[in-house]
């Protein structure tokens, strides 16, 4: 992959958090974004990376690397998510020079993680049982130069299997029946030894799935859930309270003053405005000096968001040796 | 189960919004820009249906409703669903056009009529599988089909009505508020300390618990912020018994024992004794009242759940704490209570300090397709808690 | 409850943190302890959270309160943890004056948190189906001082239902089916409106309830999970590295000096200890008054812990109202 | 997939032990301070089965030894029984002694053998239920049959033989080594930085994902301390060309631009050219080139995970950078990642960048008795991380 912006080459825009969109360059065009139009020319012999100026603002040009794609990407049907995806890499055992199955393809967010982490000798077969999200996904590595290390197939693996005998280092199925793909995966599996992880949103998959590998063989099966929990960035803003046995305590001598008690505050309320506690204390301090206005800190803290996914799906890892 | 009344609060729930309001003959309420009236709950049950027809809530056959208000059988999302079936919602398929609907609305025509001709007039109704027919029917009933409930409040129904508004009350999720209560051990007769900015929902809870006990409730509040805590305690509508020992007092004049000579010193100027001058007096009385009494008081719990520097005011209370009370203190973040935390272990006398936070996860449980709700709160809070003890 | 520990009352020992054990007071017994003898008498009028004195160290004596009591109590079955207990409470809306059906008893642990929320006016009915279970509930809740706000029986209420009918405000099932015992929760709600909580470990039992709660015409059912997470508090210690550039900035002229390369440490790795960094310095800071010892900052942190509870139970809430 | 050799590397797993060894011909292992022989694992491949035999680990045949391996299929703990079956476990009731299990077990006397005598001599065995009597099996298959299984090292497997050690690793879980590395954006041909105290776990994985491509792996350790990231690079039997671009080079003098030349002018002292003095040379001169390298280098990703003050190393190494590069760094506490955020947001010139942590639950699934774990690791660490761009 090159480092420059080219004619044809596929853009991540970067808008803001979770504000991201992709597209294709192609001379003359205009993107237009919520920062104003922005000149597909002048993206052309940028480095990926670069602040590209629109007509009412500035984005980010990135390269389509998998974390970003998952983000960016069409959503086609429902797609794994970045925890999801780690820990499939990881557990799968993937690494230069796998060979790796995928059934199916849906919007090719593993697809891409999986061929980032198996080059430069490794191979993908990636299986699709509906044909335009096949050929979508196909034309989507092709554009993304990842063409050589993938094969994108349309075809039914629950009913024809997976073409290939004994392989694959690796297989991953999302489908909605995994249990009844588990010959076609103990085909297409190294006899010498091969991991398997089915993902399923329903905890009945998962049973039925857990029931059929062990009753074939499989070892090692477990099952797990990860929720990557992002935060956010707030800064608490925290008043003290002046306490007046404080205040004493630094000057006695203050008694005496004509100053207001806080605790009357409520004999009229219509004017609540006037006698904030700060607005007093302002007051107060002109009197004497002692007195601080009500001290504010503010601290930043990264704190758990109001709403985080809370399932994508429970993964179930096995491993498979047939001598 | 007592019925509802004039002037009570109720707590109106119409699919998952849930509402706090109080029902007043002949004044209406306003649920997105709508008038209400609440007439016909008067009377009525915890628990009962209503359904809106023109601008009242009239009272519902239960059975009826039930079965208007319940969503059909399906999963809130397509999990587990072979998504080969999925097929586009298509809302560009409705011959009928939203001023006809509104038209219909305002004739009185019922939800379900609506929903009737909507499926009529639509071009794709037919052609979606049986999923996403229900799916369909499911949306249309929200949006037109109003089945409301009315419900006493409890402390639980106020935690469901801040759900959608959680800064009010400091994030203060429900498990968390349930675990501050069991860790502060109130219970009726306990003397308490509670320092909140929580619409008093904290108050309210230890209210409910101590039921008018012999014990004091102690609400420190800072000047002017008297009625912060009103609005939960308002809405649970406790009798007055429950509240005779509930003291509001200045936080800032906790341990000065100079305020009250200087209260009394600095009398208000005589104004004309109008009827509102002598409720203020009486509440100013009252607030100097429970300063003193606090400053005689030795507490069992203190529950500090506040938007001001929690370790300074812990500093200027643990003292009024007994032999094995209790103390609480919630915060969003960690830093705060662990600054809380190295103030007790250098001050020595307590034990079983804790700091956690907790996890809820909610689920759908469904045939064949069971799993955790895909969405839920990332966001616990954390506990500080411990026991007072002989050092 | 007295505040003074008299003959015959139950003591909680604290030993430390979760190190905890209940006595009751008798003339004259000592007790050991891992700080040695406890004389039962130095207990007698001693308030509750005094410490006490043993032969070689001291403890902290502490009523029975529900917290305490969860983590103190003699385990006759699995019990339930406060996170659940305290959610348990609030869903179903315990306090005082409530009616609460609970089954089985078990070892007490939740029972005591009811008592605690529906006192002075209310009234808890407790049944076990296993006879000695159900007595020595009954014998700790006397020792408690708690008998006058609980009933527990020894019954099978599967079999047998709750023999009350239409007095409960809430109920709870920590039954191995509670599914089969809905009837008798229909029975024993009151009809204006009640609600009911199971706990159950395996998701089997909820799916099943769940059925046959909606079959019965319960509503508003949910079902939770709650986790408490208590940290860990560790003071982290960071060392600073002294990156040279830093050094040269402060101490350009410094360069001549005859102070060794940090990168030919590994010349000769035997005597790796005479190279540590600190002492490295320590000798580099007697030539160069500009070289500071390695930075050491300590940070108390509240971190999650290595082992948490992972799972206790689903609980499940419904409520019913029979016109 | 190829057989072990001689000088290899495996992990051997038994039950839930998880175990990294060397296999050396006619050097013993220790495990639990008994010495164990390696020597028949020569020749056999990734996920062969061994039983210990006397001191040597024999191979076992595969459908004998999976039989011997499987635990009955009971839950590991009784959820979901019902607890009236339950009764006590009765230790008491053996009547076989220790010393003469012992005698068996010295006598070669097969595990399977020894659990027969156990449960005949066993005087509760035939009063317990089928559930009980299943627990007690399993107990037993655990403590007396040994079944080995010998596996290639992998990332994975590295994992799994810290849990019980996770101090070592700065307590890093698998599921955060698997999201830093896709957040990291490694791949072959990338250039990376890397400053870790894990072992060499984030390292070993790095070298793993890159395979020798022309991309420059910089490992960054502190003088003094150049082998801390060795065990986890040795342990994963790297071919050469996967370690050919990898240097390991002293952070102290990052951006140091007189160090090179102060290390020439102090040419260590002419020892007597001997074999070991001459490695220690060479090692010293890679460390010079790999600085020099790194000086003229633009990083494409950038891990931090070390013992040390993350702020003052990312200050340093943040320049490396180049456009549209990856940081990540990893920590127990999220207060050091606040301090880097704060740094970052001041700098600019980054976008997307988060402070994340993740939970992992690993599931129970069996008929009827389906649930989470009864306990889980409650520490995930954070990790932050984001991107370089033009500013």
């Amino acid at each position: 992959m090159t480092n420059l912006i080219q004619e044809g080459s596929k853009v991540i825009l970067y808008l803001g958090y979770n504000n991201l969109h992709v597209i294709k360059v192609k001379t003359n065009e205009v993107y237009q974004t919520k920062f104003g139009a922005l000149k597909h020319n002048d993206l052309v012999g940028k480095e990926f990376g670069s602040k590209i100026m629109c007509t009412k603002g500035y984005i980010h040009a990135l390269s389509v690397i998998p974390e970003l794609w998952t983000l960016a990407l069409p959503h086609r049907t429902q797609i794994l998510y970045m925890a999801d995806i780690s820990l499939i890499l990881l557990e799968l055992d993937i690494k230069p020079g796998s060979i790796v199955i995928e059934a199916g393809t849906g919007s090719g967010s593993l697809s891409h993680s999986i061929i980032r982490s198996l080059r430069p000798n490794g191979h993908l077969y990636t299986f699709e049982f509906h044909e335009l999200r096949s050929t979508l996904a196909r034309n989507e590595f092709e554009e993304h130069g990842l063409s050589q290390f993938v094969t994108a197939q349309h075809r039914d693996v629950l009913e024809k299997g997976f073409e290939h005998e004994n392989i694959a280092d690796a297989v991953f199925l999302d489908l909605p029946a995994p249990w009844n793909a588990i010959e076609h995966v103990m085909k297409v599996l190294k006899k010498s030894g091969g991991r398997l992880c089915t993902f399923s949103p329903c905890i009945e998959q998962v049973q039925r799935t857990c029931q059929r590998l062990s009753t074939n063989g499989f070892e090692e099966i477990n099952t797990v859930e990860c929720l990557r929990r992002v935060h956010e960035f707030r800064y608490q803003h925290r008043s003290r309270i002046n306490f007046t046995a404080d205040q004493n305590q630094e000057a006695k001598i203050d008694t005496h003053s004509n100053k207001r008690e806080p605790n009357d505050d409520d004999v009229d309320e219509n004017d609540d405005e006037e006698k904030t506690p700060n607005k007093k204390l302002k007051n107060d301090s002109e009197t004497t000096a002692k007195r601080q206005p009500r001290e504010t800190e503010s601290m930043l803290t990264a704190i758990g968001p109001l709403v985080m996914p809370g399932h994508t799906g429970y993964l179930t890892f096995a491993y498979l040796k047939q001598n | 189960m007592s019925a509802f009344q004039d002037g009570d609060h109720a707590v109106l729930t119409c699919h998952d919004r849930t509402k706090i309001v109080q029902i007043r003959q002949g004044r209406p309420i306003f649920i997105d820009k709508n008038k209400i009236f609440l007439d016909h709950v008067i009377g009525q049950c915890d628990g009962s249906y209503f359904e809106l027809k023109g601008k009242y809530l009239s009272v519902a056959d239960m059975n009826q409703a039930k079965e208007l208000a319940q969503a059909e059988d399906i999963s809130s999302d397509n999990a587990g669903q072979d998504n080969r079936d999925l097929c586009d919602d298509g809302t560009g398929n409705q011959t009928l056009q939203h001023d006809e609907i509104e038209q219909l609305k305002s004739d009185g025509v019922s939800g379900q009529e609506i929903i009737s001709k909507l499926v009529s007039k639509s071009a794709t109704f037919e052609k979606k599988t049986a999923f996403s027919q229900q799916k369909y029917l499911n949306k249309k009933k929200k949006k037109y089909i109003q089945i409301y409930r009315t419900w006493k409040p409890s402390i639980r129904l106020l935690c469901q009505a801040y759900t959608n508004d959680l800064q009010k009350i400091m994030y203060l999720r429900r498990d968390t508020l349930a675990m501050l209560l069991s860790l502060s051990n109130i219970s009726h007769g306990s003397n308490v300390g509670i320092v909140e900015s929580c619409q008093g929902l904290v108050l309210a809870s230890a209210i409910q618990r101590c039921a008018g006990g012999n014990g004091f409730i102690f609400n420190l509040t800072p000047a002017g912020e008297n009625n912060s805590t009103s609005p939960c305690c308002d809405f649970m509508d406790f009798p007055d018994e429950y509240k005779a020992n509930v003291y509001s007092i200045p936080i800032e004049n906790v341990g000065d024992l100079n305020t009250i000579e200087r209260a009394n010193q600095a009398k208000p100027v005589e104004k004309e004794p109008n009827e509102k001058h002598l409720l203020a007096m009486q509440r100013r009385q009252r607030r100097l009242d429970g300063l003193q009494l606090f400053e005689k008081t030795k507490l069992d719990s203190l529950i500090i759940a506040s938007k001001y520097d929690s370790l300074s005011i812990l500093q200027h209370l643990i003292d009024y704490l007994t032999l094995s009370s209790h103390f609480v203190i919630y915060s969003q973040s960690n830093e705060t209570l662990l600054e809380c935390y190295q103030f007790l272990k250098k001050r020595g006398g307590t034990i079983h300090v804790e700091i956690a936070d907790s996890w809820l996860r909610e689920y759908q449980i469904l045939d064949e397709r069971t799993h955790p709700f895909i969405r839920m709160s990332g966001a616990s809070g954390y506990l500080l808690s411990g026991m007072i003890v002989q050092s």
